[in-house]
């Protein structure tokens, strides 16, 4: 290429459909979503993947990511993507489950799948709240936090501490990678690219579960400005959810 | 100089670009498109500062943003 | 029955268990509960050894949601429990159906409600034909009275279930799945590599994205879907099944499904013997149910008994075929009472007044 | 041909291998049977049971409650299943253990055998169950022994052939005082 | 309605949590789901300032056990989702029907099967008024069809459920809990310390153990449990509840419940309107349901239409109910499509041929 | 009393009703049965005690400790325990659960219990099967480990690594002790005797969740002697499973 | 007496609010009243609507398919909602955003108000709704002005006195409006 | 001398308490009980030697034990 001449650096992954999102403005969702797929486009998986969509701001992930797709009962889709890949060990099974999908309900699938060891790849969306549904309390609601349905804020002694799920599922001997991210700044979603490869590795190394947890903002159920919520992320999120690497049994 | 395309019909204006951009280029303008969003803009007057490094397309919740970068003279054809 | 082919002894549950392996069964996910657990110890030994997948799931819900996960990719898939478990497999069962994916559950029931016990019962008619999960929707539910219709009807369920992409379930109840009886297999395993080609999920190599999902937000599209499975519902008619003993000449006939309907063979065989023309219609698939046949029988001027071991399900779709023409009889056997053929002779014998 | 039976008695009796044998042996002649037993929590009660049904027509019913025989290997078991079974049925008490003189003789056709007391003699109690089958089967010809024999050697196919033959041995020994009691 | 007293605009939802403000609540268990949210989101805030009990629980299983633990300690307990939710809740309703307490639990209804959409349906009939749980249990079902009902029928529910140790289902849409429309409040809220102090547990001081339990394992035992539950079960025809709307003189009687009830009875307006004679009959007890007032008005010789926003399940009841006099005609608005009344319209007219 | 006069030193704990067991010989359910009678006992809380029964061998506990209780539906305890003790707060509420009820079908319930805080005090008996079904995988099984369901014995690329419980709940916050104990000698009967009672403590002292996990034998479906199951409590269960306290707010 | 009404726009432009507000209006003075609003996701969209439906006898359906008016504050409502207006009814177009040249003027009673540019001169682009709720009441006399602002102040008791007085002249300029163009 | 009672009736034979008896007084009869279990006995020879520890009662499944224990003539009475 000439100097001078013009190069397309930056364009939406090629396994991403070219459609506006549902998303509310300054979702974090936008970002992780299309963070998957760039992940899928330079494994060149887009023609084997298996995506396990949940229930959750993210249903609709299946119109974003243009591979094959099936969708779970809200907090299910640990249990589904384990028969998918049961049934073809030889694609790629991702799934993608939000706080409220992962952490309340699916709290049994989702340690079983892990500690089966299950070569499945779980992007874990923390935004604090269930934000498809309205903002009601979620298992990872910060202590203080108010909700819909923790209007007084959530209180440590009757709602206990936000579930650390980054740090519960790498205790797991089946889980190969583990790890918590942001998309707040560049920085982060730089290592958020990082920690996502190693979560395919692992499956498709056949080492063992690959988890990566995304704090992620809801702007619309804190009521905050994007910006805002965007900074909530490493105010407040952060010191209790720290980032990090709590299994990586590629390092090992 | 490297610039960007933003695709005003879809911005949202959430600004996650503007703080992220490290020539703040990038403005929330005065219009609304269909879907009532006050989109952003490029700030005419720093445009040229771009250096096409997709920061701003990076943290685009909604994809919004197209980099086109512009090979540096000083450096060889590769 | 052949003479010439090895009979095997087996239980019920076992019969089932050959059936899906048979009938092609490739992934199979359960959760262990009497009086069923017989399938998942035999399969997680035979099937494994075949190289099918068997993951003992840790619950009946993850279960249900793995077969959801193996069916969506074409697999012959099945899970089998027992009355609580299959109450909370309802929801997956419900997005099975809603996903248009073929599924076999197995429910070798118990006595309800709650824990209840492990007694023979037949208290989940309701919940398997009404579909007890939320929604507008039907699996297909085929009911054995022997071994033998365990392990064919088991074999028959996985072709139901791909025919019309939707969940079959096998009911049985806790005297199928504890007894045995000589079973001739009949069928060579053997596993379709295309089948469900058009729809299943590979990866979209060489295609467009497939989408397996239950969702319909859209204006009009809820409603769209809902017709189509109506529709679908109303073609598994041509899959009706029943069996008809000494209904011929008979001024009575007893209406009574699965182990019941063979106990009340029994009776009518006694009753025949006292000289009273006594017939047994004995359902088959209770859903679709055999309507029309009933409405044909009553028409030629028959009364009616249904028998169950209830306190009465299945009588009201007996009332709803025999609707405008004459009533039915109906004798509940109380669930948790193990019944034999004697129970049913008066209540047979007072329809002839 | 119809014959049913119920056979009862501790855990630990081997009631449940002597119904299977039984089932199995009239499979091999060619007849149709259903064997059903207790299951579940039930046998953590420490007894169980079985009932056989033997028939040349269709069965209807796998569960009895008048049986036409019945095998009681222990108290307890005489005491649930003796009301139940028809008059003049068979019923075959092991009077090893049982407290005959709660038998009653009249209405039944009666059969007191020590079947412990035999099977120790024999050279191991474990095979008491093996002689009451054959008691059983001597007292109905029900099935013929050469098949109860084969479903015998299938079924103990884990044990040595010395113990099989030792439980072949116990089926003629109990099949002898069957058919000789019976005859009275 | 009394003009005097103040009428508040709140939605349906709201008015259910006011209800169960006004009814006595004392222990109220949940997890979100839309279109029922505004339950838990009300109660969050008044009934833990009121210093009732509040638990977000992990899910709807867990929710529906909370409830089980707090009804066995005599107290009035609640909890509330929608179909996907209920469907999971199946085997915790069996179990709270299976030991006989009390509990409130509300089903505001969306569209299935599956996920389905959050769109208006009355597709969970079959599983409301059948049990979709096992065995052979059945739970209360009441159908409101407006706010005022949806306050009004949940203070009733209490009342039921203690009434009768066993669960009462309130049976609403997305219509119903979305829509607001004036109530009045007429019921002060009081705890009745003394409720079920005949069977709760409160630590046996002073008195013998007690057991809640489902569990019967005793030979006759569970026999004996189901034939008492089938009596109690028959004994809920004496709080039968229905509203009969222009039925006098019609010819024609559309059976609707809940929200398609208030929107026919529009229909039936405009057809008077045209002169048609046309009736509405709306069971509010959806279980027990009016068989016999329904036999009585077909005696009379009007004709019927049953009209439901699914493919059809209450008019099974319908039918049962008419039984031998007539037939009933059957309009299905499919789950999804938000009705109108007049879409109604030629349905009903198409009766009077 | 007099020299060489006689004392009764040990009979029934009062609370436990004097009827034979329905456990198979050498079953350890009734050894921790009495523990638990006796713990009541030593509190004086039989008048006040709820007790939460659960599905599993000891499905009649209610028969053996004579205090008010409530049946529990398969895994669901800790929610219904949790029901009962927001309604009567005043009262003492503890559940019993085996592993299949607890770490399988159960497992969201008892972190969410526990992570709540709940004032509530679980007994877990890990038995390494399901009991009462007849000796099928529990997640609790060991490697290696055939049951009737896992006929080539448990393998871990597949079924993954026994769960350990009590670690997993002592790492929350709203456990505020968690301690693994066994019964197969008298050494270790005193120090469960010891955890008992601090996990009675935490409650009645409002502190925070009580769990006492049991290691305890299955001579039945482990195929073995009681004797012999007894040892393997020691030989094979400990080195995997080892006994010690894994959480506890009195003495911190 | 009976009225309904559609009310559409974008997510922040208050359409819910003033749905509310007449409905609360509407049984301070008395009536029977409805309030159906969209909900759950497709409120996700950016555009959101209500339907208000008032009457002096029981109000059937709350769902109005075919509306006696409509008010529509962007282009995406008035092309979703214009074609199921009934013949001669009431259409209030936001004509400060809604291209006009798309709106039918033949078939309907309509009333092009520049809404947002109104409520800018009085001091806050925010109050364009109520500006066209004002002017829905001018041509409609469904309610009473001043329930309407007592519903206002109760509905708007966070916001300060100041704010609700211009709230209310914004209502007011709207009735105006509403009033003396539906003469025409 | 302590001594023990064994409800011979409800003893399952598992001979836990012959594991921890430090005197080794507790062994298997030859007898079944109704239950059709080999109930333990005490050694006769062994008898006089136990210390009342409660250990056998301590790990008995069954509940099948109780322990007399005999004050030692040393001890003051208190
Ligand atoms: C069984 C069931 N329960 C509840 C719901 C309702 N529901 C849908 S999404 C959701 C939670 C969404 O929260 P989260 O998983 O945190 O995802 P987010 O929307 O925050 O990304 C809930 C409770 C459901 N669809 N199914
Ligand atoms: C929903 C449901 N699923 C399954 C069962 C069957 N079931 C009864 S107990 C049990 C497991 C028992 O194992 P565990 O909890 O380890 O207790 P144990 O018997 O070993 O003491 C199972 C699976 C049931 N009763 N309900
Ligand atoms: S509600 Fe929250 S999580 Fe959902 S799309 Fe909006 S901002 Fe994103
Ligand atoms: S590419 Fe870089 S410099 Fe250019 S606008 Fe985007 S963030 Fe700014
Ligand atoms: S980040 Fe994207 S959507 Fe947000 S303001 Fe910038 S261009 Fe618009
Ligand atoms: S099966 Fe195991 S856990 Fe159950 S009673 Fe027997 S030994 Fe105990
Ligand atoms: S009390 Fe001690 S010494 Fe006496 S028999 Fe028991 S264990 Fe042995
Ligand atoms: S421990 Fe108890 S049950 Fe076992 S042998 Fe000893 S006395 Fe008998
Ligand atoms: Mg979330
Ligand atoms: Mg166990």
């Amino acid at each position: 290429m000439n100097p001078g001449q013009e190069k397309l650096v930056y364009t939406l992954p090629k396994c991403m459909n070219d459609i506006p999102t549902h998303f509310c403005p300054g979702c974090h969702h936008g970002i992780i979503h299309r963070l998957v797929a760039q992940a899928i486009d330079e494994f060149d998986l887009q023609d084997n993947t298996i995506c396990v969509g949940s229930v959750g701001c993210s249903v609709f992930i299946y119109n974003y990511i243009d591979v094959d797709s099936v969708e779970a009962p809200h907090g299910r889709a640990p249990a589904v993507a384990t028969g998918v890949k049961r049934a073809r060990p030889e694609n790629f099974v991702f799934a993608y489950q939000g706080d409220g999908d992962l952490a309340a309900i699916g709290l049994s699938e989702i340690i079983h799948c892990a500690n089966r060891g299950e070569r499945v790849t779980i992007i874990f969306v923390n935004n604090t709240v269930y934000g498809m549904t309205g903002g009601q309390m979620a298992p990872t609601t910060l202590v203080g936090q108010k909700t819909t349905t923790s209007p007084y804020g959530r209180r440590e002694d009757k709602e206990g501490y936000p579930l650390k799920m980054a740090e519960i599922l790498g205790s797991l001997e089946g889980t190969a990678f583990s790890a918590r991210v942001a998309v707040n700044n560049i920085k982060n979603i730089l290592k958020a690219k990082k920690a996502l490869k190693k979560a395919f590795q692992v499956q498709l190394q056949d080492i063992g579960f690959g988890f990566v947890e995304f704090l992620s903002a809801c702007p619309t159920n804190w009521h905050m400005s994007p910006l805002d919520a965007n900074k909530r992320i490493e105010t407040e999120l952060m010191p209790y959810f720290p980032l990090g690497i709590f299994k990586d049994k590629i390092n090992e | 100089m490297s610039r960007i395309e933003i695709n005003t019909l879809r911005c949202k204006g959430c600004l996650l670009c503007t703080s992220v951009c490290p020539e703040d280029i990038l403005i929330q303008g005065d219009d609304l498109n269909t879907n009532g969003y006050k989109f952003v803009i490029c700030d005419e007057t720093k445009k040229e500062n771009c250096r096409g490094c997709a920061f701003c397309a990076e943290i685009c919740p909604d994809g919004v943003i197209e980099v086109y970068k512009t090979v540096k003279s000083k450096k060889r054809d590769s | 029955m052949s003479e010439n082919k090895e009979r095997l002894l087996v239980k019920g549950n076992e019969a089932i268990a050959i059936g899906a392996i048979d009938g092609g069964v490739e992934c199979y996910f359960a959760y262990p509960i009497t009086p069923q657990s017989d399938i998942p110890e035999y399969l997680s030994r035979e099937l494994v050894r075949l190289g099918g997948e068997f993951v003992q799931a840790e619950s009946e819900i993850a279960s249900i949601n793995m077969v959801l996960g193996a069916a969506a990719c074409g697999k012959r898939a099945m899970t089998s429990s027992s009355s609580p478990g299959i109450s909370l497999k309802q929801e997956g069962i419900s997005y099975i159906a809603g996903s248009e994916l073929p599924a076999v559950i197995i429910n070798i029931t118990r006595g309800g409600p709650g824990l209840g016990g492990i007694q023979p019962s037949q208290g989940d008619y309701f919940q398997s034909t009404r579909g007890g999960g939320h929604g507008d929707y039907r699996t297909m539910v085929l009911a054995p009275s022997t071994c033998q219709e365990c392990y064919d009807l088991t074999i028959w369920a996985f072709d139901l279930a791909f025919k019309y992409r939707n969940p079959v379930l096998i009911l049985g109840d806790a005297i199928l799945g504890q007894m045995k009886e000589p079973i001739t297999r009949w069928k060579e395993r053997e596993i379709n590599p295309n089948e469900g080609a058009e729809w299943r999920l590979t990866g979209k190599k060489g295609r467009k994205q497939r989408i397996l999902k239950s969702l319909y937000l859209d204006e009009g599209a809820m409603e769209q879907h809902n017709l189509r499975l109506y529709k679908k519902y109303k073609s598994m008619e041509t899959d009706l099944k029943w069996e008809e003993f000494m209904v011929q000449d008979a001024d009575v006939i007893a209406v009574a499904f699965g182990s019941i309907g063979r106990i009340v063979k029994s009776t009518a065989r006694k009753l025949r013997g006292q000289g009273l023309k006594v017939g047994v219609f004995r359902p088959i698939t209770l859903f679709p149910f055999p309507y029309e046949r009933i409405r044909e029988l009553a028409r030629s001027g028959k009364k009616f008994i249904t028998i169950e071991n209830n306190t009465g399900q299945m009588v009201e779709d007996v009332k709803l075929a025999l609707c405008g023409i004459c009533d039915c009889g109906f004798f509940a056997n109380m669930p948790g009472k193990v019944s034999t053929p004697e129970d049913f002779i008066q209540p047979i014998k007072d329809q002839f007044n | 041909m119809y014959q049913d039976v119920i056979i009862a008695g501790f855990g630990g009796q081997g009631v449940m291998l002597i119904g299977n044998i039984l089932a199995y042996a009239a499979m091999g002649q060619g007849l149709n049977v259903t064997y059903m037993p207790v299951y579940g929590v039930e046998m953590r009660g420490g007894t169980a049971n079985c009932t056989v049904v033997i028939s040349d027509e269709e069965i209807g019913s796998p569960i009895i409650f008048h049986p036409r025989s019945i095998i009681v290997m222990n108290q307890p078991s005489l005491n649930k299943f003796q009301p139940r079974l028809v008059t003049g049925g068979l019923l075959i008490v092991n009077s090893s253990i049982v407290d005959t003189s709660s038998v009653p003789k009249e209405k039944y056709k009666t059969l007191l055998i020590p079947v412990n007391n035999i099977a120790d003699k024999l050279g191991n109690i474990k095979m008491a169950n093996m002689v009451a089958l054959g008691a059983w089967l001597g007292a109905t010809k029900a099935v013929d022994i050469h098949h109860i024999e084969d479903a015998m050697t299938k079924m103990l196919s884990s044990l040595d052939h010395k113990l099989i033959e030792l439980n072949k041995k116990a089926l003629q020994e109990g099949f002898n005082i069957g058919a000789k009691k019976s005859e009275i």
